[in-house]
């Protein structure tokens, strides 16, 4: 491990896929993520890789879609508005099994909206924005040292399942600097690519990159196929931080920033005298359900907080299945739910029978 | 039976050329048959192949040349051409 | 835990001096976070940041009270005034605000950074000297710690700057 | 006897699934045997649009890469920045790069994407059942301008080699024809060059052939090909847009 | 009422958006919904409407956004990629609270996948394909007919709630052809469009239609006035058909085609002394809770049937919140459940204690 | 004493948050004095794009619609059909137009929609701090070309009035600047023109105009107009690439 | 209630002959569905569709079980021979299905329909022929309906081949 | 104070030209001095605006000659011209 190191959010994600593997990107800049892009422009033509700024978002994932195709490390970002329009890609590129990593930097919606951080593209990178049945694995950092370490994870994690990973972020931690320890060298494992299409030199038939299946049949098979490795990844990859909730009275549910503000609340609340735990989802999809089932019967139930009017809620109900009431908070617009807001709201819960 | 299968049918001429069709692929698109210079590329209509296709086929062989104009013009690589 | 919000006109440098702090704490081997405010309105509007440097890990890096504030106009100080703690302390530059803050349970600190820092050939010190007030009265980083600071946020190009930035940190400390 | 005329290795066995007459299967014979004949199959790697072409995969022995409607360009892109030695190109229909995939094919031109691009212009959308194309020209009638495409309320026909040719990192664009032997010759020879060029590294290459569609034309093959040659080739003519002085 | 005529269902749509005053459409071509763009080329031709092809999905949904913004009523029509080009325009119409109907006639995915019938965009669509806080109103119909009464009641619900509302169909829904009945004349309401930017011909300061707020708390104020509209919705026009639920022994949850299926299962399970219920959500968003809580306690829970993976089964498992066992029974790639197969799973939950 | 110059009505009272220097400010008031000239405010229906100016709707007092990045045309088309009586323009900056958006500006043109565009080149991205445009010059650095632009790496940069000027349905474009008085006069008779091409249902028209950003080009408001005159200048002469001879 | 199959190759006029059914059933007043199958495997693949004409409510427009199967060549017969429902009717071109079913528990007629339609000059009547057999031992139209579904389904321009059609459909209600 | 505050100055000259000048709409970005034929336009550095910026004005005014090509440059829509 090296020393710590002040950086920018944005720049680690970037300089963690650089030692990841990755060189190749191609993006479009929109804010709050456009130092990812800044950085590897610098970064790829000092060392010979490819950074592209691609016409658009549009482009950007279908060039990402080729140079996965042709078996290497590679990466786009965007934020919300550019997400969207990604989303056809997205699903053509989970449907063809390509290994991708894609950052959102997610902004406040909908439309145009702002550019302050929100978490309101839940819906669209956890369900499925794209059309057809598919999952993305996503990843849900809190700190730059988490996204430095989930950006190698993720390419490895997309190497390892055929699949596109996400880096689900908000502005604020894009935006913030942080102290980051890089380590020496990146435990990077490679998975086969004897499927890419990298010209087949007369050594094999012909490999082919597709997401089109015309039978039904064959279709429903490579479907099956999908859901099949989704379960593999579900049994595998599913991660929280758990905090304090062993014999807590109420248990708050965040990821990402938010969860930061609920570590605050902890300490808060413990002034007062009630104990409050924190269930944070590191793996949006996969979401953690084992863990709800261990604390399922806290005894104040659970308190969902999300800067969006209410979406990871509904996998935290789908969680726990009506064995303890969730209450949610949230706020829009790119405000971020206050400690003080919080905690008004686990003191109401504490002091309810 | 209204209709004969397709086939892959040679047609040869020991001094001139040899056209080969691959019945099955042909589509009856009559391509092949303006292009000829010949004129000795026809419709089979007494043939029906798998595709449900009435294929082109070649009368008169010995007036074929070998300049392979229906074999370029046929766009579905039914016809193969030897001299 | 120091919570500090620094907050002025966009092109100010009310970023630059955030990142001074936090990497002075970090070099001090505190943990440090640094968070902009962001966006189009950097265009002439208004520009803070959120610094918190402290011995436990951080949490939020958002700030909800501060106990420190540096500001350097007006409306910065008309917007942050009554959120930071009592017993704080408020650092501003006398020219840009010239109206002082109505509370009185806060340590509060004017100063001419601007004027000075005009006079020394660089307006764009007045963020150094404002630090150099905090700095002393909190003694959150050691003025070497500051100067090493410098050294990692300013690109090399800039380092010859550093004796002349050191010179207005000093002013500030011991204004 | 030797063979002097057979289906090129380029191409795998499978039988195209395009309707009869449909001069797809022309082009794809034609850019097969460019392939075998610069030898170099293993190193192509093919990208297939949305279109009737979409499963051109199949046909084409290199290894393929099945793209989005219109996006070709950029998936191409993608390819040629992760295999630089490698030789890449799309082939696309007038739907899928003059309409839905403008901005990629513009904008793969203008980067001088070192990729060859065959564009095959009919005029029309074959799979989706004959609507109109940025490319039906004034008067054709077609699913979506029932009463014939009048300027007025469709716009006019995009002439796209044209347009292209004035992108700086385009270097070699000419338009073909597959409507007789002497035009299929020509093409053939306009696709070698656009192979060429890009393997010289030159920069972005395209070949606009100009291609019947008989179901979605509602002709038969042979009148299409008169259609072809007596409308088509008028509005669009026939002709080397960018790199006419090109040695390669 | 006039006559039963025969019409293909993607026919009927248009057909239906015309009789509600639609005078402008604006299309990309994609199977299976392309019937709807040649109707709608040759009538709004006929009647001096407008149709245009656009030159994308992504022109064509912002093409409907400047036309919605002019205060007509307005119409895209589109199937699963296409419409996940969309995405993004669809955020923006809703954040700018444009009335517009939106088709999807749903292929099966993802990528580009087969163009049978699926209802693999359920999430997409109904969830928020799109980033940000937002929600379509979504109907689902099942027959010709349907497609007819609530294409008609689409234009009304826009204007009502200035909102896009999507209606929800498969391939086989769109391609299949029944007896429909037109009314003489559709009973339309055209909601208040003085926000409509028609130029302000110097009688009003100037209209703005816009979906950004820069300062967050304006963005959130707005947040939350859309997310009380959301609420009005829910509360007024939730709608289910409900069938044969009253003493039933199992309840299977489904629609579009797939509840016709249903609808024959019922009448087998007669046969065998299994009462069947059918639940039939018309609206999916917003999703008719209701129903659910008066047959929670179905004595042998329920069956959601989906073409897909299982979607729509989450909002049955949050509107029952583990009141009630929730069973999922799924087809994809263009298989459409077969009447044995329900029949099978309905007769296994019918027999377990 | 009369009022030789004041700020035009078509001007909403709010002060412009551009940067100091920016040329998008003469560039707004050069269309609201045409807006004023032709007494078309209240017929007019503006659209906004995304880039530095996407809150324009706030200066111009006609109607206004803001559109997604990019799709200002095709937003336009939507509201001049829903309007075919109504002046409809919009105004987009070089990546909103020349890149994420070519797809819609090619068309809108090609389709010969009666708007008009006036299309505000400055070589790079404005609004998200100074990323490489389609339309940056070579050798130019911005933040995604810190070394500079090189074709090998990033292409060429598009010269868009050329490019559209290939299609029929564009009847009038010219590119101008505002970099001196001279330009300043001559761009506000192109704009006239623009509109009133549009006011006689001609077809579509543009208005390319090269202007400064002083903050990403990081130079005064002063250099940067030399900067204009003495390098985009060059590589985007200015002139009317269509229409030389349209009488309006 | 008929649940009927006509498959065969596309390009035969399998589905218009699934229509004509269908407008035939709903003149009548009964209520109908027609599916066709769809895509671009109608490019010289095949081509089926599902008819019903029922008095009851149409559930399901999609045919599990059919009463009666029409098949143009000799692949559709293999695919849904054994969906066939017992004592169902199988109606065929024999010049296309020259592999007769192997089920003995149908009714199963094999027409020179291919042969006949060519003799009269009209290759595509083929599809009427085997429809008049079909409609003459199910009885499920009159021709009388029949002939008002040539006037609903034909384009007008093609209305002066309704006669001829019509000697189409009594051949093969009288083979 | 250090600074004055922005102001709307109005630079009259009764026979010639009028411009006013709304100081705290004004940049200080320079662009009208260049293009001023007389020169009499510059940067007030003792004026401070409510945006922070040294706004412009006019010295010598009566050489204005009301040619308004300063308002015609400026981005801001700062300056009126009477004449
Ligand atoms: C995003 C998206 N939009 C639309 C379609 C439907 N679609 C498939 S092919 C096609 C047009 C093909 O026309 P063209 O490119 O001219 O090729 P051709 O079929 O004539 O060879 C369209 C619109 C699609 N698959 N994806
Ligand atoms: C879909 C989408 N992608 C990216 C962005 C971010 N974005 C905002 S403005 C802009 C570029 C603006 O540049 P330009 O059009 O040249 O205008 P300028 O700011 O220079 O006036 C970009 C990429 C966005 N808002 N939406
Ligand atoms: S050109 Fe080919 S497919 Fe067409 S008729 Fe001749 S041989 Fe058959
Ligand atoms: S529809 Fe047209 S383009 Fe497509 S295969 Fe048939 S003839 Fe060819
Ligand atoms: S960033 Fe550039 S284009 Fe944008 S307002 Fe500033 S100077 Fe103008
Ligand atoms: S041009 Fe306008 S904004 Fe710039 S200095 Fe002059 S008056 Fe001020």
């Amino acid at each position: 491990m090296g020393k710590r190191i002040l950086m920018k959010g944005n720049e680690v994600i970037a300089e963690a896929a650089l030692r990841a593997g990755c060189r190749h990107f191609f993006g479009y800049p929109i804010t709050p993520q456009t130092e990812i892009s800044h950085y590897m422009a610098r970064k790829m033509e000092e060392i010979g890789g490819v950074f592209l700024q691609a016409e658009s978002e549009v482009a950007a994932i279908n060039m990402v879609y080729g140079a996965a195709s042709a078996g290497v490390r590679v990466m786009t970002s965007s934020s919300s508005p550019g997400i969207s329009l990604k989303q056809e890609g997205i699903s053509y590129s989970a449907c063809a099994e390509l290994p991708m990593v894609i950052v959102d930097i997610v902004r406040c919606g909908p439309g145009l909206g702002g550019i302050l951080p929100a978490q309101c593209d839940y819906f669209q990178v956890v369900k499925g924005g794209g059309h057809g049945d598919y999952n993305l694995i996503v990843l849900a950092p809190a700190s730059v040292q988490e996204l430095y370490e989930l950006t190698v994870e993720a390419f490895n994690l997309a190497d390892r399942y055929r699949n596109p990973v996400v880096i689900l972020g908000d502005g604020y931690l894009g935006q913030m600097m942080e102290a980051v320890e890089f380590r020496d060298e990146e435990p990077i494992e490679k998975g086969n690519k004897d499927w890419a299409t990298t010209g087949h030199g007369g050594k094999r038939i012909h490999n082919v990159t597709t997401s089109i299946y015309i039978d039904p049949n064959v279709l429903e098979a490579h479907n099956r196929k999908l859901q099949e490795k989704y379960k593999k990844v579900k049994e595998n990859e599913t991660r929280a931080e758990v905090v304090n909730c062993d014999g807590a009275d109420v248990i708050v549910v965040a990821y990402g920033t938010v969860a930061r503000v609920v570590k605050n609340v902890i300490k808060d609340a413990e002034k007062l005298g009630i104990k409050v735990g924190l269930i944070r989802p590191i793996t949006l999809w996969p979401f953690p359900t084992e863990v709800f089932d261990k604390y399922a019967g806290v005894p104040k139930g659970f308190l969902t907080v999300e800067m969006s009017s209410g979406q990871m809620v509904e996998d935290v109900r789908l969680a726990l299945n009506g064995r303890n009431r969730v209450e949610f908070h949230g706020r829009m617009g790119g405000n971020v739910p206050t400690q003080k807001d919080i905690l008004d709201i686990v003191r109401q819960m504490a002091d309810k029978q | 039976m209204l209709f004969e299968r397709g086939q892959i049918t040679t047609y040869r001429d020991v001094d001139m050329a040899r056209v080969t069709f691959n019945e099955d692929l042909c589509k009856g698109c009559k391509l092949c048959i303006d292009v000829c210079p010949k004129k000795i590329v026809v419709i089979k209509d007494d043939v029906l192949n798998k595709k449900g296709y009435h294929p082109a086929g070649v009368v008169e062989m010995d007036k074929c040349i070998g300049c392979a104009f229906c074999a370029m013009m046929c766009p579905d690589c039914v016809i193969t051409v030897e001299k | 835990m120091q919570q500090i919000i620094i907050s002025g006109f966009g092109g100010q440098g009310i970023l630059s001096m955030g990142r001074l702090l936090a990497a002075g704490g970090l070099h001090e081997g505190h943990n440090v976070s640094w968070l902009p405010s962001y966006g189009p309105e950097m265009r002439g509007g208004t520009a803070n940041c959120h610094v918190i440097i402290s011995n436990e890990e951080i949490g939020s890096p958002i700030i909800s009270c501060p106990n420190a504030l540096i500001v350097m106009n007006q409306p910065s100080l008309d917007k942050f005034e009554n959120m930071v703690e009592e017993n704080g302390i408020i650092v501003m530059d006398s020219a840009l605000v010239p109206i002082k803050p109505k509370r009185k349970d806060l340590r509060s600190f004017s100063l001419p950074a601007t004027e000075k820092a005009y006079e020394m050939g660089h307006p764009a010190f007045a963020g150094v000297i404002l630090l150099g007030k905090f700095i002393a009265e909190t003694g959150i980083i050691s003025s070497k710690s500051f100067e090493e600071a410098l050294r990692t946020v300013l690109s090399p190009s800039k380092h010859n700057l550093i004796p002349d930035e050191m010179k207005a940190l000093e002013f500030g400390m011991s204004y | 006897m030797a063979i002097v005329f057979k289906k090129p290795n380029a191409l795998t066995d499978k039988p195209f699934h395009y309707c009869p007459g449909c001069t797809h299967g022309i082009i794809h014979r034609l850019v097969a045997e460019v392939i075998d004949e610069l030898d170099i199959e293993g190193e192509t790697v093919g990208v297939s649009p949305v279109g009737c072409t979409y499963n051109n995969y199949e046909y084409f022995s290199c290894d393929m890469v099945q793209a989005a409607h219109g996006r070709a360009p950029a998936v191409a892109t993608g390819l040629k920045r992760a295999l630089p030695d490698k030789v890449v190109f799309t082939y696309q229909g007038d739907g899928d790069l003059a309409a839905i995939g403008t901005a990629e094919i513009v904008h793969a031109a203008t980067r001088g994407e070192k990729i060859t691009t065959i564009f095959v212009n009919n005029a029309i959308y074959g799979m989706t059942s004959g609507q109109m194309a940025p490319t039906s020209l004034i008067g054709q009638v077609t699913t979506t301008s029932p009463f014939g495409r009048k300027p007025q309320l469709h716009g006019y026909p995009v002439k796209v080699s044209e347009m292209l040719a004035t992108l700086e990192g385009a270097v070699y664009i000419e338009r073909v024809s597959v409507d007789s032997i002497k035009n299929i010759i020509k093409a053939k020879k306009a696709i070698k060059k656009a192979f060429q060029v890009q393997l010289e590294g030159l920069g972005f290459s395209m070949v606009e052939v100009l291609s019947t569609c008989p179901t979605n034309w509602g002709m038969s093959p042979a009148k299409s090909l008169d259609w072809l040659r007596d409308n088509m080739a008028e509005h669009y003519p026939l002709g080397v847009y960018k790199g006419k002085d090109l040695e390669v």
